[in-house]
């Protein structure tokens, strides 16, 4: 069993569902010879042909718009969108048809398809290349949205998403796509969906986050630890529909919860899962629940991204907050 | 701009000699009775909504030559990809009337189509459906069948990146596609003049590299002619083509426009010597093929079909409340679960 | 001083503002001769003439993008969108270039553009036409969001939203737009954006919403008076950026919230409010926070509309839970 | 297919007699000196890159005839639309190789142009300056005011819906619109010849209605005098002109992209032929309006500029952290105040 980065346990993920199934093709700008600008369709072409694997012309409503109606014909697209900063012209097509396929039709017609889109900042990218905006879809009624946080979880929830017979925003945390290595068999395992992770248990802090923001939020549970704060860290996985009940029941247990997201604070994903607190978890609360999330700016070009990221330190300080109310 | 290839005079006589294959015969008789229901149906559901008994429904009268002569000549096989005013297109595929009553009536199950499985329901957002239609005739390519799509849209449409983008990609990828352009002259208010500066519709084919033709599209014959060779070429590995077909709304916009607002009734009136259905029937009388005995036979069979299926629309009980959690998903997920239940806990409202 | 409705209240703020400006202009499909789908720009050609108030070409992305060049060199577009349900389109350069033309250049140019669009359900209208998709304008930094829920808010949130430099999206809750009747002065006086209205003072409970949906709330509100309950009932207005301060004041003194949105519920602007309380109100908090909205699904077509609108039965039955929790 | 315009071929020697109004004299040597000050800027900006001091760069080397020659005869109060590639464009615009740095090194203040203030910043995501551009045009037109907006973007973009929504625009409002596509053959890896089956982009024009030309876009000369009739027709009321410049992207995509992986270096070596720095120097030397000691001393000069732009970037201290809110609205609104507050009190990191 290999070891292997988050953006090769995709690639691996791409290559066993083209051969278990002849109606999955992967679709994008540059992911054919390229292998795609992050290499996660390298190869791919190459061993499955250019009828599996379709560069095509640069326009992302028009990927969003045919993997639609390649999908009401039951075929299973595997849509790349280069840059998550590009994924804004497909979202009609994904809001208006590929959320609403099935239900349109009683469930005559549906959108089996995937988007995948690299998502997230702190590579010090050009403009509209650091995105967070995961909580858009996650408002979309529909949609699923996925979001990977290790090569194991990239490879296990990629499967489920191709596998599902529902449209899946598969967004992938490029910061994270090189950053560990994991063992990962590539034995055609899905992991499910529509759950959260537990990544690590403990009894005195719920710490909440998902995607590349789970590196920072699991070392901040290292040094809480070296402190004697036991804290619980869940990776949310997927968004929508997302599984409440499990935060619910941490933060029962913990009565303390810090939410960690890079997007932007107001409005982000965060607030749904404090709105939830707000209204079924009230009474667990022992202290205000915080959110550590990006300001309510543009991501700063990269002299001043670093400043924009939320930062462990961060993290902490919201745990401390919690942790000494009283 | 442009002269539209034309078989039938407005009078209905030949402008030329018809093509081999053109439509004849039981064909194009069958042909008229799809139109004549198109008309039939489109007027009882106009009434309809006038009375609180449908939704806002957008009539196709003066379009059932383009409308029926663009799916005459498709297979069962093929996928209709329509906008919202292709009612004689429905028709003819096989979704019955009651169906599409139900859909504009505001319930979804008109839109689960007991005949033509594969189609495309209505098309809302304008051109959208230009790239379905492109995506589906992919997934034909892809898997090697002989089948084609047909994706229609309005002249309007036609200044939307959607549409530009389908018609590029069916060009590139040389997808089985025909794209049927309805030119009505008018998106609601704006005239067809506004939209755009190219001297047709047609002509936006050359930016991607297909054949593009200008069709009467109050001709039966011609709109099937064009049709029959479009989708020949299409299934025959051959590519994509653009029609236009030139038409004119009869009627508003939909229920919920006012034209009078921005046409003069003039210009409506002088449309209808143009009208499909009185030309067509005025040739199958030249052709001996059709008489007044046979029209009043038909308008009651025809009328009475719309009837039953209008009494089966209003006896449909409407879905019960939660029905709007149960085809969202392929499984209810478990957070929708406790939504489900308060809704279903609800007392009924109206 | 006439009574006019909350449509009339629009065009008489366009009217005043294409009098009081000539660099406005008002632009969109059907907006000229045919005076709008709503009517809410009916008179203004004629009145202003074809180079103040444009018809253009049915695509909603060139809508948009043309606002963004418009704007950039000081004209002051408002935009029409027919429904919100075809802004989908326009989301790309309003997220990518409207909302960050200031940003992106430290200043030197900016987009003083409006983008007005009807929203919301409840008029039995085809698919499409009922969208209730604020959240997603909320989420973006520098864009502003605003709802009027009455003719006299709708005068002079208008007036306000054009003359403010940066762009505003200005949502209209169709429902409402002949609903009520209003003596409203066609004073140029403009209301003030980014602060929300304290409809009516109360003290048992806050019952915060925008748009339509006030009016169940109101109604909510009187019921529960004849209950002996005082509600206080704020109308949001500005939801990007909000007037959070407003909301935990009132919860402070009331120390029970309901959030009534017609959105979907999961991701909508509701759950910002409730995450709001959860950080920063919690100790106000007597009962858990409430948010009564629409479902997690795709509003229904007209025959189960009704079953989908958030009703003042449920915003009583909220209330009741939240009254009666101890 | 189709055949570009072109006065200087491959060697420098004219291919035909020179128009009236041509680029000629002083006027052509100031854009030699711009196309030559690009390249030494995009060599320097690469090497940068490389060695960590610049952000991700797209190269523009082999495009300096296009980007200069497009620019060259616009007025200072005309609008430059570009995307990303187009250095020389701004360069001859009045933008500084100091801001242009300090753009690409990751800062935004390199987008207050002190020089052309109405020129827009730099669009990184494909042909939407396509639509700001018209949106543009459509301001100058509304006022009456004499001016052009010029919008620039590659053969990719062609593909996109916004590219055609803005010709489309532009034709039918007659709008002070140049369209310039600058072809050079590629969009990262995808060839040209996958975006469309149009017979050149030139054609796109057709769908729009408005004229459509192909031009050598590696002759400085063909390129400045098709922009300034496209140029004089717009300003005169004539309506928007789409010009298709071929050439040839020489260098990788961008600093972070690899093109041997998807194309031959034989092309990319065959393609130097048509070098449009080497052509033009010909041409002058030809002229007798250009020499040895006058190339050295220009690259004398010319490098020293980028040393000393180099070194004013490299020095320009970072904005402070909350800098990211100063911008954001014209006031910074209330919900912010708090956010930004805590940035401020935050220990800076790197
Ligand atoms: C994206 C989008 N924008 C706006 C509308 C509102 N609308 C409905 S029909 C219509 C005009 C369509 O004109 P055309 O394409 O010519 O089709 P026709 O109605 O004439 O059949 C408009 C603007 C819509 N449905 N979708
Ligand atoms: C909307 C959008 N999609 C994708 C990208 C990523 N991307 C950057 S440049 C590029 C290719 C552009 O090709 P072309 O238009 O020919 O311009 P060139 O780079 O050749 O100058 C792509 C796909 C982007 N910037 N914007
Ligand atoms: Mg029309
Ligand atoms: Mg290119």
């Amino acid at each position: 069993m290999a070891e292997i980065t988050l953006v090769e346990a995709i690639n691996l993920a791409l290559a066993h569902e083209l051969a278990r199934d002849p109606e999955v093709v992967v679709l994008g700008e540059d992911v054919g010879v390229n292998g795609g600008v992050f290499r996660a369709t390298a190869g791919l072409q190459e061993r499955f042909g250019q009828r599996r694997v379709l560069d095509t012309p640069l326009a992302e409503n028009m990927i969003g718009g045919i993997s639609v109606g390649m999908a009401t014909q039951g075929m299973k697209p595997v849509a790349e969108i280069q840059f998550m900063g590009f994924i804004y012209p497909a979202l009609d097509h994904l809001l208006s048809h590929a959320a609403r396929m099935r239900n349109r039709t009683r469930g005559r017609l549906s959108c089996p398809m995937v988007l995948r889109a690299p998502y997230g900042g702190g590579i010090h990218a050009p403009e509209h290349h650091s995105e967070s905006t995961e909580a858009l879809f996650a408002h979309i009624p529909g949609l699923r949205v996925v979001i990977p946080s290790s090569p194991a979880r990239g490879y296990g929830l990629l499967l489920a998403a191709i596998r599902n017979p529902d449209p899946v925003i598969f967004l992938e945390p490029k910061r994270i796509y090189r950053m560990v290595k994991q063992e990962v068999a590539d034995d055609g395992e899905a992991l499910p969906l529509d759950v959260c992770f537990t990544l690590r248990e403990g009894s005195d802090i719920t710490l909440v986050s998902w995607g590349a923001m789970l590196h920072e939020t699991l070392e901040a549970a290292d040094r809480l630890a070296a402190q004697g704060v036991s804290a619980e860290v869940i990776d949310m996985a997927t968004l929508k529909p997302f599984d409440g009940a499990t935060v619910l029941e941490s933060v029962a247990k913990t009565g303390r919860c810090v939410i960690v997201q890079e997007a932007a604070r107001t409005g982000g994903f965060g607030s749904e899962i404090a709105a939830l607190l707000a209204e079924q978890g009230l009474m667990s609360l022992f202290a205000p629940v915080q959110r550590v999330a990006g300001y309510d700016t543009v991501m700063p070009l990269p002299r001043l991204e670093a400043h924009y990221m939320p930062s462990v330190d961060r993290i902490l300080a919201a745990a401390k907050n919690a942790l000494e109310y009283a | 701009e442009g002269s539209p290839v034309r078989f039938l005079g407005p009078g209905g006589s030949l402008t030329q000699a018809l093509p081999d294959q053109a439509l004849q015969g039981d064909e194009l008789l069958e042909g008229y009775r799809f139109m004549v229901l198109t008309r039939l149906y489109d007027t009882k559901a106009v009434n309809l909504q006038r009375t609180g008994q449908l939704g806002t429904f957008p009539s196709s009268l003066g379009q059932e030559a383009a409308t029926v002569g663009l799916a005459l000549p498709m297979r069962p096989e093929d996928v209709l990809c329509p906008s919202y005013r292709e009612h004689g297109a429905y028709l003819r595929r096989g979704v019955t009337l009651t169906e599409m009553l139900l859909y504009w009536g505001g319930d979804e199950r008109g839109s689960d189509f007991a005949g033509p499985r594969g189609d495309l329901p209505v098309a809302v957002p304008i051109a959208t459906q230009a790239l379905h239609a492109a995506g589906v005739a992919a997934a034909f390519k892809l898997r090697d069948e002989p089948r084609v799509a047909v994706g229609v849209c309005g002249d309007g449409a036609t200044s939307k990146g959607d549409f530009y983008e389908a018609i590029n990609l069916a060009g590139v990828w040389k997808l089985p596609l025909v794209m049927v352009v309805i030119n009505n002259q008018w998106a609601i208010s704006v005239p067809r003049t506004a939209q755009t500066a190219a001297p047709t519709l047609a002509h936006k084919a050359l930016a991607a590299g297909i054949p593009g033709e200008q069709v009467d599209g109050n001709d039966l014959i011609a709109v099937h002619h064009a049709m029959q060779s479009a989708l020949a070429t299409a299934r025959g590995g051959g590519g994509s083509t653009l029609l236009e077909l030139i038409t004119y709304r009869m009627g508003d916009h939909t229920t919920a426009d006012d034209a009078r607002r921005y046409r003069p009734d003039a210009e409506v009136s002088a449309h209808w010597k143009e009208d499909p259905i009185a030309r067509l029937r005025s040739h199958l009388t030249e052709q001996g093929l059709w008489d007044k005995a046979r029209e009043e036979a038909l308008l009651e069979e025809l009328n009475s079909r719309v009837e039953a299926a209008v009494e089966e629309y209003l006896a449909t009980p409407q879905q019960p409340p939660t029905a709007m959690f149960d085809h969202l998903y392929a499984e209810l997920p478990p957070a929708l679960q406790a939504q489900r239940d308060a809704l279903a806990g609800e007392v009924p409202r109206g």
